[in-house]
């Protein structure tokens, strides 16, 4: 029952780091409607979030914040990470390189990986209806349709 | 019961049970408000809003409410304990009070007094002092200055809200509530007293914060203001106290100036909720459509324009009345 | 009936000379000025306590006593007004608010 | 114009070499080698003949660091180019912040990036890298920072005085569309001074350039500002080309201009809906987002992207546009001529964001050139400055449109022009449209591995923030030898703690709005 | 300001612009860039197009694609693909390596909504889906 | 004892307790709860009193203007005030002590003293009767309150004014 109410009133924090913030304020839009779930009440405060969606690169002058906000949040607390950058540093890995955190996972635990570059409004609502699913244990929706 | 009903008068019992029922009604109204919020802005969005949840999204709230309940206590370092945990817990009581007072219909209040909206006025104030100790016992800077911003602007449109509520109990010649409501039978005071209805109006909008007077919580500046530390159960209690302040100013401004419960055809009780529903609309339809004014703006707004104008509207009336 | 003790004018003496004497006592040794304003205040709702009580009980007949509460009220609106404006004026130049130190108050 | 600044610049410089060089291939008219003396009395004249300052380059060429300065003019098309060679083991330069304001980040970046001493300059802490970098990432032999530099560079340190507080606005903040930090100092509401913290987004692209090859740098440049992603893609694509002499055919040139304007509306919209949010209205934000969707549809359908678009290629496109392109693209245009309406009714002619915006942040013109500002920032301060018009690429030269500009140079004048111009990116549009050749839309030969001449290049493109210029130095091989992106937003943020003082910290955040910043552009 | 009013509340009775995924799906245009997926040959259906060359992994910025063995079947001028490996976690898509395959044998796939609770999820070795794929079909 | 009068009791339990924290407390904010404790205190005690009207004026004024504004120039002064300790532990229990040891020379005092004791209720004081009042008995004192307020408000202003060319 519990489970039940906390899926469905995930409220994500706005965490937007670089494109796929944009993205994901695409997915709360009209077009993709992310308040159907229950999810649109984006909290600017960690205080009150259930969720953060960390959408974009993360970098080393960035994950102290990253954690700390982390930290602020009140448990239950899930972690989206949306994009490639946030997966695994994506892109911006090469040898030497100084400045980014190789995925956001290394810092905090990750509950639903989005990758894409940056992904789909869809992807992140699937990301959604994964976390719905692991909080309660069951799928609402028939399973995504993967179209290789 | 009769034994209860002796011991403590009938007067206390009849108190009391009102006060369970209000607080039922609190909390279903703010449930039902926060729907109603989200699926009106959703629509004037040109998106549904609340929807997976419930036939048309009507569990969410209720999901809301118990995914709150069951986020975990967190009581953050740094706070100063006493008034952190107080702040919430008071700013209830102003709401709780108000409710006793008003009218949804001719048989329906939980005690008429004398001096009605006296209490709801004085009691409203008190909501103000929790907002202050919310801010300074969050010991955050933006949930301080949200509260500072917050009281100066409660204070300057309690003014207005006063000035704008006198000329109509000049002319009902009563404190109470439902005298004020039986003087409209004939004609309500929004015709006699259109200034009046919009001074009031627009000082209510501004008292529970609401955009575009929402400064104390304005996002983009403050985070969430005052209540920016608080979360779970805590941060519910604020939220259900804005959802049923708002209920309240429009239930005042309905009893005041819309002829309260009365309406032909259908019950008192309904007329009432249909006319305070209705005003609950036109303020989360300004809150969808426009910006947030700034601070100077909105107390030169208070000082400069809304006072001097129920001054004179109030003079007016007054002469008026006594010719 | 007459014996509650709500209908004893002593209890509510006591009361309002026990706020006084909390009201002096703050004002004497509260080293902030917002301390010894609030000491103040509790003199003046002392007074108004003691003035109602009174009126209720020693003259039933007429409401000389709560009316003259309602002025003590004002006053205190007002002299709150002027006392925080003055303090805020001093903090703002003196950068504390502490009444002690405050000897010289020309400029 | 050229020839008369030769000659004066000369005759400032008294025997200084300056040269004329060919402008096609340089993107600059004239350059001249000067010493730190020379260099100051440089950045004097070209102070009084009214120039900005458009960049600073520093280039490890091993043997010897040279700082490269780039002086451009609002007016004329008129650029120099001024260099200063300077010892790699202890690289010290004159600092020009006293002349031009744009210099003082400049210079802290270069200070970071490479170790370059800046003489006078007051403020020399990190700008962009956190305090656990031990080398300067972009010189080429890997130098060690010195103790002391460290220090000094770890500086920053605000602290709370008697009668101020802090208030961090950001890294994680609502208003700053990202991840900026602005430490205001507060005198209660109002703001003392503003102090932006950058870097938290640093992706080093630049030093991912010197590591790829042209081709594969194409992605990058879309991700540094996501909104504009195909301007920036053109800016990288056209400046290579134009290293390389490749010649791109008309209907390739004229979909790049469709496909650029598009982007441009969307980013402006963008905008719109974001700053209105910051000024406390949500519906907008939604509303701009719905049209922003239609353009998302349209540019879908052929770059197969919805934000970071990698659609150009260096001689021509990714693929061609088709019939359901161009009628799509005729559809937006209808639509969106519509919508202009309904924003004026909404926010335009709203009292209460009136009332926000006039006045606010006023950029006056001098001080626009001093802080080097650019975009609709520039001629939202009256300044009628357009890369497209002044500098024009792709098929910009046969399109014809006018500049708005503002009159105060506030906010609301900045929401004007960028109104406006979401019109005349229309208008380009149509004009497009109207001239779209049939043809190939990838040039003939184009050769696999890209190996430019030796020599270097400071191109320019109009991107929905202002003008981006691309410095590439090319030592024959396929990757840059080094590559420097000049972005709008950085100049741009510059000047905000100048506009901040004084004002309210509600305000502050509507001048920050005003801005548009893109911070991954920023810290790049 | 009362304009603005009228804006909203016409919007309010206006049909909503929403596309309800997962219950109704945008239609994703055919030039959609997925992560990368292996083509069947041109000759021959029932095998991969892959030629085991190695210039998609030469060419990716990010190094996304590795491990790309091929064998060599009696009877056949090319190589084949037995592990192309795509770690989609670094990838940019940018399109480069389906520019420069020079059997034309990668393609875009439209698997526009990807999630999974591991990073691991995300690394594909395409030539196991297009066995994968030609089965199911 | 019946329910009212223990209410009575828990009252001026509180009424006291407020006041002895608004003057001992170290934190002046919590000096400022203490007084609204108080006045609530006493705003009851008035409705014991039959004076309903003052009760709500009482909190009208007291609770929603003066504590408001004096817990507001706390938090307007208060970023920048490092809580300073207001009393020494000495000073405090010397403080207390003799408050107590007043208090209760005095109760000792009342108990033995006969009071008036009211006896029945003797009228219903109403909102019209303390305005004709006003108007007719006090007509002086109530104009020079009025006077009273609008100098205090000049003042107030003349004082933010002073305050703001003084930066």
């Amino acid at each position: 029952m519990l489970d039940l109410a906390r899926a469905n009133s995930i409220w994500p924090m706005t965490f937007g780091l670089a494109c796929c913030a944009i993205e994901m304020m695409s997915t709360a839009m009209s077009r993709f409607d992310l308040d159907r779930f229950g999810a649109g009440v984006f909290r600017a405060t960690p205080r009150q979030a259930d969720l953060m969606i960390v959408t974009g690169t993360v970098t080393r002058k960035m994950a102290p914040v990253l954690t700390r906000l982390y930290e602020q949040m009140p448990s239950p607390k899930w972690v989206i990470a949306m994009g490639n950058c946030a997966i695994s540093g994506g892109p911006f890995v090469f040898e030497g390189q100084y400045n980014v955190i190789e995925g956001v996972d290394l810092l905090v635990p990750v509950d639903v990986y989005v990758p894409g570059c940056p992904p789909r409004p869809e992807g992140l609502l699937e990301g959604f209806l994964k976390l719905e699913e692991k909080i309660t244990g069951k799928r609402r929706f028939p399973g995504p349709d993967s179209r290789w | 019961m009769e034994k209860i009903i002796s011991i403590m008068g009938w007067e206390t019992v009849k108190t009391i049970v009102g006060l369970v029922g209000v607080l039922i009604f609190v909390v279903f109204n703010a449930l039902i408000l926060t729907w109603a919020e989200r699926k009106v802005a959703g629509h004037m969005q040109r998106r549904i809003g609340p929807k997976e949840v419930g036939p048309f999204g009507l569990i969410q709230p209720i999901a809301d409410a118990i995914k709150l309940l069951g986020k975990e206590i967190l009581t953050p370092r740094e706070v100063d304990r006493p008034l952190y945990w107080l702040a919430p817990v008071l700013i209830f009581v102003p709401v709780l009070v108000s409710f006793v007072v008003i009218p949804f219909d001719a048989s329906l209040q939980v005690r008429d007094m004398n001096a009605g909206i006296l209490v709801i006025l004085a009691f409203s104030s008190l909501s103000v002092l929790s907002i202050l100790m919310a801010g300074w016992g969050s010991n955050n800077k933006y949930a301080l200055i949200g509260a500072i911003r917050s009281v100066a602007q409660n204070i300057a449109y309690e003014i207005p809200l006063l000035l704008a509520l006198l000329p109509v109990i000049m002319m009902a010649n009563s404190f109470s509530l439902k005298a004020i409501v039986e003087a409209q039978q004939g004609l309500w005071f929004v015709v006699c007293q259109p200034i009046a209805f919009f001074i009031y109006f627009i000082a209510a909008v501004a008292e529970t914060n609401r955009t575009p007077f929402d400064l104390p919580e304005a996002e983009s500046e403050l985070v969430a203001g005052y209540h920016t530390e608080y979360s779970g159960m805590r941060f519910a209690l604020f939220f259900l106290a804005e959802y049923t302040n708002i209920f309240i100013v429009s239930a005042i401004a309905v009893t005041f100036f819309l002829g309260g419960y009365q309406g032909p055809f259908l019950p008192g009780i309904v007329w009432f909720l249909l006319k305070s529903y209705c005003l609950v609309f036109v303020i989360i339809w300004l809150r969808w459509t426009y910006p947030r004014v700034r601070f100077d703006q909105l107390l030169n707004l208070s000082w400069k324009a809304l006072i001097p104008l129920a001054f004179i509207n109030l003079l007016v009336t007054g002469g008026l009345l006594k010719l | 009936m007459t014996d509650f003790l709500y209908n004893y004018l002593h209890v509510y003496l006591f009361v309002a000379l026990f706020m006084l004497f909390c009201g002096i006592v703050g004002v004497v040794y509260r080293r902030t000025l917002i301390g010894m304003l609030v000491s103040l205040e509790l003199i003046m709702n002392g007074a108004g306590l003691n003035l109602v009580a009174l009126n209720r009980f020693v003259s039933p007949e007429n409401a000389y006593g709560t009316a003259f509460t309602l002025i003590i009220m004002g006053i205190a609106a007002a002299e709150a007004a002027v006392a925080l404006g003055i303090i805020i004026l001093i903090f703002r130049k003196y950068r504390h608010i502490e009444g002690g130190d405050l000897r010289e108050m020309r400029d | 114009m050229v020839e008369k600044i030769k000659a004066e610049l000369g005759a400032a410089l008294g025997g200084v070499e300056i040269r004329e060089t060919e402008y096609r291939e340089r993107g600059y008219h004239l350059s001249c080698e000067a010493s730190p003396g020379e260099l100051l009395k440089a950045a004097r004249f070209f102070d009084e003949c009214g120039f900005y300052l458009a960049a600073i380059v520093c280039v490890d060429y091993r043997e010897y660091l040279e700082l490269v300065y780039i002086f451009a003019n609002h007016s004329a098309l008129c650029k120099t180019k001024v260099t200063l060679k300077l010892d790699p083991a202890k690289p010290a330069a004159p600092t020009l912040s006293a002349i031009f304001d744009c210099a003082y980040w400049h210079e802290r970046e270069i200070r970071e990036f490479y170790g370059v001493l800046f003489d006078g300059h007051p403020n020399l802490t990190y700008l962009f890298l956190h305090e656990g970098i031990d080398a300067y990432p972009l010189r080429k032999e890997q130098v060690l920072l010195a103790d002391e530099d460290k220090k000094a560079l770890g500086a920053f340190r605000p602290e709370e005085g008697e009668d101020t507080f802090f208030v961090n606005l950001g890294p994680q903040h609502p208003s700053t569309h990202g991840v900026l930090r602005v430490v205001l100092k507060m005198d209660g509401e109002y703001i003392q001074s503003a102090e932006p913290v950058l870097g938290y987004l640093h992706r080093m692209h630049e030093k991912m350039a010197e590591n790829r090859s042209y081709l594969q740098f194409l992605p990058n440049p879309s991700r540094m500002d996501y909104l504009g992603a195909m301007s920036f893609n053109l800016g990288h694509v056209t400046a290579v080309e134009r290293l390389c002499g490749i010649a791109v055919p008309d209907r390739a040139n004229c979909v790049r201009v469709i496909a650029t304007e598009l982007n441009r509306i969307s980013s402006h919209l963008l905008w719109l809906g974001a700053y209105l949010a910051d000024l406390g209205a949500l519906t907008p934000f939604l509303f701009v987002f719905d049209d922003r969707e239609q353009i998302n549809d349209v540019l879908e359908a052929v770059t197969g992207s919805r934000l970071t678009y990698c659609y150009f290629r260096f001689g021509g496109l990714y693929n061609d546009v088709d019939e359901a392109f161009i009628a799509g693209t005729k559809a937006f245009i209808e639509r969106m001529r519509g919508r202009f309406g309904l924003y004026e009714k909404l926010v335009g002619g709203n009292v209460i964001f009136i009332n926000r915006t006039r006045g606010i942040g006023v950029i006056e013109k001098e001080r626009a050139r001093k802080y080097a500002v650019s975009g609709p920032v520039l001629r939202g301060a009256g300044i009628a400055m357009d890369m497209r018009k002044a500098e024009p690429c792709a098929a910009y030269s046969e399109m014809d449109f006018d500049i708005p500009v503002g009159t105060r140079g506030d906010a609301l004048d900045m929401y004007r022009v960028r109104v406006r111009e979401m019109g005349t990116a229309l208008d380009i549009i149509e004009q497009a449209l109207a001239r779209l050749p049939d043809g190939p839309v990838m040039a003939e030969k184009v050769p696999k591995k890209l190996k430019p001449p030796k020599g270097d290049l400071y191109h320019t493109v109009e991107t929905p923030r202002g003008e981006l210029g691309i410095y590439i130095v090319s030592d024959e091989s396929d990757r840059p030898y080094r590559m420097k992106w000049r972005v709008p937003s950085f100049s741009n943020l510059m000047i905000f703690p100048e506009l901040a003082r004084g004002n309210l910290l509600a305000d502050a955040v509507a001048i920050l709005g005003s801005l548009d910043l893109v911070i991954p552009e920023i810290d790049r | 300001m009362l304009a603005g009013l009228g804006v909203t509340i016409r919007a309010m009775f206006q049909p909503v612009v929403t596309s309800q995924y997962p219950r109704q799906l945008l239609a994703i245009s055919p030039r959609f860039r997925g992560h990368i997926k292996l083509l069947a040959d041109a000759d021959n259906p029932d095998k991969n197009g892959c030629i085991a060359c190695g210039i998609c992994v030469r060419n990716c910025p990010s190094g996304s694609i590795k491990d790309i063995e091929g064998e060599k079947r009696e009877g056949e001028k090319r190589k084949t693909a037995t592990s192309y490996r795509l770690d989609f976690t670094t990838c940019s898509q940018c399109g480069i390596c389906v520019e420069t395959c020079p059997s034309n044998a990668i393609d875009f796939s439209a698997d526009y909504n990807p999630a999974g609770f591991k990073r691991e999820d995300f690394h594909y070795d395409l030539v196991k889906e297009f066995e994968k794929r030609k089965k199911s079909s | 004892m019946n329910f009212a009068e223990i209410i009575f009791l828990f009252i001026i339990a509180v009424t006291m307790g407020g006041a002895a924290t608004a003057v001992l407390a170290g934190s002046v904010v919590y000096a400022i709860m203490g007084l609204v404790v108080t006045m609530f205190g006493v705003a009851a005690l008035y409705v014991y009193l039959n004076s309903p009207f003052v009760a709500l004026m009482q909190i009208l004024i007291y609770v929603g203007a003066v504590t408001v504004l004096i817990a507001f120039a706390v938090m307007l002064v208060g970023p920048l005030y490092r809580r300073p300790k207001e009393w020494t532990t000495a000073g405090k229990f010397g403080a207390a002590l003799g408050v107590a040891l007043v208090s209760l020379l005095l109760f000792v005092r009342f108990v033995t003293e006969t009071f008036p004791r009211a006896g029945a209720p003797s009228f219903e004081m109403t909102t019209k009767d303390i305005g004709r009042l006003f108007f007719d008995d006090l007509v002086l004192p109530f104009e020079l309150i009025s006077l009273l307020i609008v100098v205090a408000i000049l003042g107030a202003i003349m004082l933010a004014l002073f305050a703001r060319g003084n930066k």
